[in-house]
């Protein structure tokens, strides 16, 4: 049996005290222990942000690469060895600003990764710049005059490409995140997880208490096939903020697709001359 | 008797003369005859003009001419702008009437080629129509030729062969009542060699390097060689994935080597440009990985189908701040192969990124290649996931002398990988510690005096001339064709010609340039980029530049003019 | 009063004969002459593709740039001369691969411009690799053993951006094209248009007679205002294609937004010393 | 009395150690004195370990120094690290008592800054008590200190001010029982000169030189100019965007240069890779844009926080195929100023991009600037709208002897605008023609000439030494004054500072460094990337390089002790 103690890393951490991270960190190591899985069976992949720093906070294989990218890096690791179990640690400017089209794509190879995309609505290694995710209206050193731009809506874009996963968390439901996180690393294929995170130090407006008084627990009868219904609540234009599972549908993954992955990955695999030859020949 | 023909081929783009041009290359190489098939097509699908010069010899060639024996003109437009480059008693063959139009200086013969291929069932046979009267005029064997459209069509109904083989009859039939002053008694023997493109090359190069993942971007002119790599990869243990952009191709090449495969991309300048972030990723992480810049003119989107050798500079600097890399520029199809295997290798050995550098001109145009294609034995790894004795201790950025650290890898065994494209410690993580980072800095850069090692020297024809033209990657065939030409011309030249470019071989080219009175610099670009090169690595300076760039190959002609304008 | 002939260039068109592109190219001098916007009044700004040539092939000021970037210089155009109309001449691999980031972003500054996405369910120029809306299971010589991803719905994504403007146009329902770009561009605010189109040279699927099979107008009695109902149509599951608008809902659009562009374009302001005189005391 | 004091004031991110900089940089500031505020910040928003220097002296500085007179330490690290680099006699100011914990080499003095500050009214008043317990030791007269409190709250409520007062108040009080050695008169003069960091000079540069329009995305050490222009955008017609990534940001400021107004971004090296491609299209299409990269060591993310020049070579030699472009690197805050101007007019008058070469360190310090940041009295456009004879015929790439075409806006009139990525005819219609590409290529190298003409040469200090340090951008400071400490020592020294970098300065310093027998380059990279371009480019070998890329800015003290030993 494995325990949360396990994934306890002996690096300092970096995040400011109070931060929305560390209930994602304890939600992360729950579920990994929950499941059973090693460190040594885990490649946790990020981007640059504060978020993106979490796979040093744990024991796991890490690859913290750059900013926007940590979805191609995971989809070429997974492509090696897709007997990895793969995670992305990602932040709101990492997955949604500089990373978009590799999220959009990303989604539609269904490559089966699992992503922590720590939304807390600002660019918080940059000292508080608005993120992609950043409400309109709010305002920052960079933006005194407030956000001018739409929101953007992570959920409703994963949907409408087609995710096979897609929830939202929040750092500060543990519990619940821990489960998420568990049901988004069983699901076989790309699996979105949106979690709201409170940033302390820049963003004054989505607080902790601020998120408290708006979560709600998806209601048990939502039927988590019906793309139209989960669409619904993604676009919900009341003050609730639902969580939990919006929409789960299984396909076959991208590595499902490819005959070759069948039998081993392709690390797997041995150098065989004769193939090259057979070609060389041809 | 020494056989050098070039014939031209233009038609609008779409109108298939790429397959008559294939058609008689294949037939010239089943003889035994060395043959060059060189394109020069604009960036569109229909329409347009487009040609191809085919260059026969009984001897090796390895470049384009100027001289032009036969034009097979498609359209009006071929003849027009091609005529006048004929040489005195060439011959033009067109596909319809328009002897009014034309300037009566040269021969001409029309052929009706699609008439005649509608005779022989469609009109889509007119290619081959086309081939047939081109290589009776050449004076080639029938059954050469029928051989040949035999292993072509091989794949096709038998209906089509038949029509194909009667197009080519009717072909022969209709250059009958005409001569070709060249003409000459074909001996058959064997092929020499294999009849191969630039970006095959580097396809087969990189299975010979155990390549097993591949994400790109469509780009000309890289697209052939991952075209090629698509094709081979239904039997060899090869993932291909087209990838959202640059980015995201050269990253999940990244993730992929990381993880434990050898992996590559392949694009042009502008994808590069989107790359370079990513070369540093591979750096800093010591991810190895196989980049290949086939080179088109830019700058941005310039002349998206053409040749130029501008980006050298800029692969060795891409990126921010600084660290060790190969770069080689193949100058052959077997050079390409070879080097592209050796990437593989030397990038996994090292812990290094690896650039190759290709153009348009090299990757598209069709040479025999004598030199064998020779799969190795076996590939040796350099990851360590089986052996380490500590993996509780593993440290995937250990000191070490040679500035190599065993790398292990992610999910293969004990041991934790952790890699960080921050400056970080020896285990991975993020450091802030300025000793840390000097020492991180000198790890890198303490590979440089083996990857040194590995860089093999300039080549060099006729050592000891007064005179050297120094040329890199695919501008070889030219340049050397030019030193022969130069030296039939009584003027002492020699040649050299650099494919491992960095680490920059300042040693080897001291040594080669210091004896001289006099070098000159042959290259694809405007400003002379190894010649500032050499400038920066060896203090010598060179003579003069023989520079060109529009997009079109330079040819030996091209080279010798100017050498003895400046000699002069 | 303008006609179409007013848009004609001299220049030779490059586009294979029987290509789609030439409907869009009448359908576009035809909206324009209809809205009486001459030349001058007009930029078109492009990526790369063989969409992406056609301003060469109409008069019009013209900016051809590179591929995937056609939306971000757009955007900046508008900013520094919000008085130009502005439409943006895409592939669908222009706009949806390389350019996919600028494609959400842009949607979200619902910068007023009106996006013309040639959509051929391939890569053109390139010589027919997939593109993001090749169906799944194309062949294609890239992709001989077929597209294996899902293919990317354009209009969904932009309704769940929250696009003011989304509609499906086809290259070969000319009048019909003609009247959504006249809307388009009359929208104050973020236009898309996706039009389908075929590529005679390399898409072999998604034929003329494909579409003509398919292509059905839009309801009457569809409500623009409902996004749900958008969504729906844009999801839809059967094999029909709607065109016409899916949804129109104006909003301030990203210069309307800013206030020192009240009175007039960045562009017609003077340099005054005086302003930077009193930072420079400051 | 000469000073020249260097206090380090350390403590976690986030505990406002910058605030006490800079109360204190202010202070000395308006009575006269030269100062200097040099950051050494880790890459986390709190905890971890930062700290600033201050440097203080009544004759002018531009560097950093290795002596240090005073640590204040906001908490025990602090004292552990820097208590070591202490000058004999220098004192610790330690907010809590950890005696025990101490060595007792070195005088410390303890003060409950939180304590003290809660006693005034908040806890938050400890960067207060600090700054005027320091003060209070180094002899500044209190009323100044209270009049730099009233100038930099005057904007809050007036209660926070006066506790700010009475913080400041106590600081004063709690040093009544120290000394400090190097304690001073302070005879207050009128100050010299502005208070500036790097950045807001650049920032101030681009509204000289009429900047309209800029994008961006957020990277560090580029942020700070973005700032400082979002900041005084409020009252000047400038609008700023922040872009979803760099590839963004960069086009759109070539959109809104292409229709009508100037226009910049500014990053750091990674975003500058992702914006090579853009850089391209900003050359082909001759649209004028300044694009600022503010250098940080590498590779990847490296060390995001700190300082490197690193970065030359690649800028030179960004993007596919090669164009003119300007590179600048100034040295000093009122060299940014200049410079960004500079860069504004000479890129729109030659319709090239240019670059500036910041870094962390000119980027982030606080320097005093004695020259006057003057505003233009006019701004010149070069825009062809108005005046065009023929609209019906223009063509923007219309070929002149000069190499710059008549620049028309679009619908700023009848002539229509047609810019191409691709090589283009003189219209901007897409071309394949050989010739046209040639002629577009001398077109835009034509401009060579004239833009080496507004190069500055590189200015000399001590010209006809026997010595010269070569030094680049942000080095001049520290450059400078090691050439006066070697002076000193009796060495025969100069100095060469270089800003205009590109066209290269090839003549200049050609004629500077012949002169010599030996020259020594001093930059904060690996591989001494200026001394490689001036062999490259003059033929002149430097004799050895002093460098260092560890993210720390080099004092004049480490550039002397390597002169010396190397001249050894
Ligand atoms: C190419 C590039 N651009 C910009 C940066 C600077 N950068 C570092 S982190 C960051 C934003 C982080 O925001 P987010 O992803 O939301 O993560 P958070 O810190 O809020 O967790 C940026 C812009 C970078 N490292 N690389
Ligand atoms: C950075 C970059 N990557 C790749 C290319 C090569 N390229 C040119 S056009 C094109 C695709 C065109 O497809 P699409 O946008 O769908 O336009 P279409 O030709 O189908 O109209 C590509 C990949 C390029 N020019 N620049
Ligand atoms: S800046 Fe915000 S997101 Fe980053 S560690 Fe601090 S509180 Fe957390
Ligand atoms: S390749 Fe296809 S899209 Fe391009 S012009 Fe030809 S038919 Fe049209
Ligand atoms: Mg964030
Ligand atoms: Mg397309």
């Amino acid at each position: 049996m494995l325990s949360t103690n396990d994934y306890h890393s002996d690096y300092p951490n970096h995040w400011c005290p109070g931060c929305g991270n560390f209930g994602i960190l304890d939600a992360m190591k729950s579920a990994l222990a929950g499941l059973g899985l090693s460190p040594e069976k885990i490649l946790i992949v990020s981007g640059i942000g504060q978020a993106a720093k979490t796979p040093h906070f744990l024991q796991c294989n890490c690859f913290h690469s750059l900013h926007g990218r940590a979805l191609p890096i995971a989809t070429g690791a997974k492509i090696a060895n897709h007997h990895m179990t793969v995670l992305v640690s990602t932040g709101d400017g990492d997955c949604y600003g500089e990373g978009g089209n590799h999220f959009m794509h990303a989604i539609r190879r269904n490559i089966d990764v699992t992503v922590l995309a720590h939304n807390n609505g600002v660019y918080g290694l940059t000292k508080g710049q608005a993120s992609p995710t950043s409400m309109e209206g709010m305002q920052t050193k960079m933006q005194p005059g407030g956000v001018i731009v739409g929101a953007f809506n992570p959920l409703a874009v994963a949907l409408s490409l087609g995710a096979g996963f897609v929830a939202r968390g929040f750092s500060g439901e543990g519990d619940q995140l821990s489960n998420l996180i568990q049901a988004g690393i069983r699901h076989r294929g790309f699996a979105l997880i949106d979690i709201l995170q409170p940033c302390v130090s820049f963003n004054r407006v989505n607080t902790h208490k601020w998120y408290k008084d708006r979560v709600v627990p998806i209601e048990e009868n939502h039927n988590e096939t019906d793309l139209i219904a989960a669409l619904r609540l993604a676009l919900g234009t009341d003050d609730r903020i639902p969580t939990g599972i919006y929409h789960r549908m299984e396909s076959p993954s991208y590595t499902d697709r490819i005959d070759k992955l069948k039998d081993k990955p392709l690390t797997d695999h041995r150098y065989r001359p004769e193939l090259l030859k057979a070609l060389l020949n041809d | 008797m020494t056989v050098d023909i070039s014939v031209l081929i233009g038609g609008e783009a779409g109108q298939g003369i790429q397959t008559i041009g294939l058609l008689m290359a294949r037939t010239c190489h089943r003889a035994g005859l060395y043959v060059m098939v060189i394109n020069d097509f604009e960036s569109r699908i229909r329409g347009g003009h487009s040609f191809i010069q085919l260059r026969i010899s009984d001897r090796p060639v390895h470049g384009p001419t100027r001289k032009l024996h036969m034009v097979v003109a498609l359209d009006e437009r071929t003849y027009g702008l091609h005529q006048p480059e004929l040489t005195e008693g060439g011959l033009v063959l067109i596909s319809k009437d328009h002897a009014d139009t034309m300037a009566q200086h040269h021969r001409y013969k029309m052929v009706d080629f699609g008439g005649v291929a509608k005779k022989a069932g469609s009109s889509i046979l007119a290619n081959t129509v086309a081939a047939g009267t081109s290589l009776a005029l050449l004076g080639a064997p029938f059954d050469l030729f029928e051989n040949i459209l035999k292993s072509t069509f091989n794949q096709v109904e038998e209906k089509r062969l038949a029509q194909n083989i009667q197009a080519a009859q009717y072909g022969y039939t209709a250059a009958e009542d005409e001569t070709f002053k060249w003409s000459w008694p074909w001996a058959v023997t064997s092929p020499k060699g294999r009849l191969v493109d630039g970006a095959q090359a580097v396809a087969f190069g990189a299975l010979a390097g155990d390549c097993r993942f591949s994400a790109f971007y469509p780009m000309s002119p890289a697209t052939g060689i991952i075209q090629h790599l698509v094709d081979m990869a239904q039997t060899v243990p090869l993932v291909i994935e087209q990838a959202e952009d640059e980015i995201a191709a050269v990253n999940m090449v990244i993730g992929a080597a990381f993880a434990g495969v050898r992996a590559m991309t392949a694009t042009s300048g502008g994808g590069f440009s989107l790359m370079s972030e990513g070369l540093g990723l591979a750096a800093i992480t010591e991810t190895p990985i196989v980049i290949v810049n086939a080179q088109r003119p830019g700058p941005a989107t310039g002349l998206p189908t053409r040749t130029a050798q501008a980006d050298l500079q800029f692969v060795i600097h891409a990126s921010q701040d600084e660290f060790p890399r190969f770069v080689f520029a193949p100058g052959t199809p077997f050079e390409a192969f070879s080097v592209t295997a050796r990437a593989f290798e030397l990038s996994e050995r090292f812990q290094v990124p690896a650039i190759i550098l290709m153009d348009q001109y090299l990757n598209d145009s069709l040479f025999v290649a004598e030199e064998s294609f020779e799969a190795p034995e076996t590939v040796t790894s350099y990851t360590a996931a089986d052996d380490l004795e500590n993996p509780v201790g593993y440290r995937r950025y250990a000191f070490t002398d040679s500035g190599i650290s065993p790398r292990a890898l992610p999910c293969k065994g004990p041991a934790l990988v952790k890699v960080c494209s921050d400056e970080h410690d020896e285990e991975g993580h993020i450091t802030e510690d300025a000793d840390t980072r000097d020492a991180m800095v000198a790890k890198r850069f303490a590979k440089v005096a083996a990857m040194r090692k590995e860089i093999r020297p300039p080549e060099v024809i006729h050592a000891g001339s007064d005179i050297l033209l120094v040329s890199w990657g695919s501008m070889r065939g030219a340049m050397e064709e030019a030193v022969n030409q130069l030296r039939a011309d009584d003027i002492n030249c020699g040649g050299v010609h650099v494919v491992d470019l960095w680490p920059f071989p300042d040693t080897a080219l001291s040594e080669i340039l210091e004896k001289v009175t006099q070098f000159f610099v042959v290259e694809q670009n405007q400003s002379a980029q190894l010649g500032q090169l050499i400038r920066q690595q060896t203090g010598c300076q060179y003579t003069d530049a023989v520079l060109k760039y529009n997009g079109r190959p330079m040819s030996a002609g091209e080279i010798t003019d100017a050498i003895k304008t400046k000699l002069r």
